[in-house]
């Protein structure tokens, strides 16, 4: 499963990263994945939240069928 | 006639502004923000916004749709791109019956974007690179 | 460079609103009052506002200098004459460091200037004529 | 002394009103000279203040020495 990057995750480690998440799986082990991947960035990661098709989770479970699209949004800053 | 959106060109206040003048309402709020050039003793050179753009945009109109749905107008519109100092980054304007409820709507607006809405900002500044919102 | 004036021609709100885009400052608040057709269930036809002008420009003025003194960028203009539904009729904004700020004067601004400056509206309704104001 | 009349009170007894005020006099006595002259519009002047040297007077003594310019003010309503 490709995972969407943003901000400062997209310049450095890319604008996706291929993942293998179970059938069911909740956010923090999409973080979690990346984190062991990418120790450097575990503070940027420990402060982003996890979107599932367009649409952010909280600790719900995510069955792997139901997504079309995953992304780890860092915290946001526009305005 | 609310526009929620995204762009990555130069946003047209007179447009926007004069889309929120209808002979129902009789207040506007907008908020402008720009690109300062010092924060403190932080000297800013220019700032590059990024987007998750369908995930922002429906973001923003989840946060419209509660103003719209109390009968008001509602313009959101936030830049992206790399943005000079003076830039307007983000402008959000309500028209609304009475003016009490365009000010606290407006303010309402900018401070759930701010918290919500898949956008960041990578600061450049004389001294060093920030990324907004980290902590 | 704050502008304090009332005119007898239509307002201009691009030129206002790009005079608040500084450097300096990255928080904008506009807020715009125009004619509206219906208050509850009169219709409006139109609004004469007269004024007695070197007074208000004076309370306007004073308005103004307790915003200005806090080192923000205030416009406030107010149009007097014969308006039609849709027009603009007041035009205020405030520039600041911090947005809160800028929503708090803008809106202190227009409530203020709703009750001390010499401003009067004679509003021509479909039913007769309403002098703003009186009880 | 001529003094200046706006809105409604301009419109229905005309742009000013001479009258004849003491060398030291209260705001309150130029509202009642007007009242006495014109009754019918004893309402809007109960609730109008008087400016001098476009100011805002409230209950102090006048001295019509310093006075350049009288101005009856009725309920604002701009915006």
């Amino acid at each position: 499963m490709k995972v969407k990057l943003f901000s400062v995750l997209a310049e450095k480690i890319g604008p996706t990263i291929e993942l293998d998440l179970p059938q069911v799986f909740k956010s923090s082990e999409v973080l979690d994945q990346i984190k062991e991947k990418h120790p450097d960035y575990a503070d940027v990661l420990n402060q982003s939240l996890v979107a599932v098709n367009e649409e952010y989770t909280n600790e719900e479970d995510i069955s792997l069928d139901s997504v079309d699209e995953i992304a780890i949004i860092p915290p946001v800053s526009g305005g | 006639m609310s526009l929620i959106k995204i762009v990555d060109e130069p946003i047209d206040t007179e447009v926007l502004t004069k889309s929120l003048i209808h002979n129902e309402f009789g207040g506007v709020d907008i908020f402008i923000g720009n690109i300062r050039q010092y924060t403190d003793d932080i000297e800013t050179e220019k700032i590059e916004y990024s987007t998750y753009k369908a995930m922002a945009e429906k973001e923003m109109q989840k946060l419209a749709d509660t103003v719209l749905a109390k009968g008001m107008d509602v313009v959101m519109v936030h830049r992206v791109g790399e943005l000079q100092l003076g830039d307007i980054a983000v402008f959000i304007g309500v028209a609304a019956p009475h003016r009490a409820e365009a000010f606290e709507n407006c303010q309402m607006l900018i401070d759930s974007l701010k918290k919500t809405v898949p956008i960041w900002k990578k600061e450049y500044d004389k001294d060093k690179i920030r990324w907004g919102g980290l902590e």
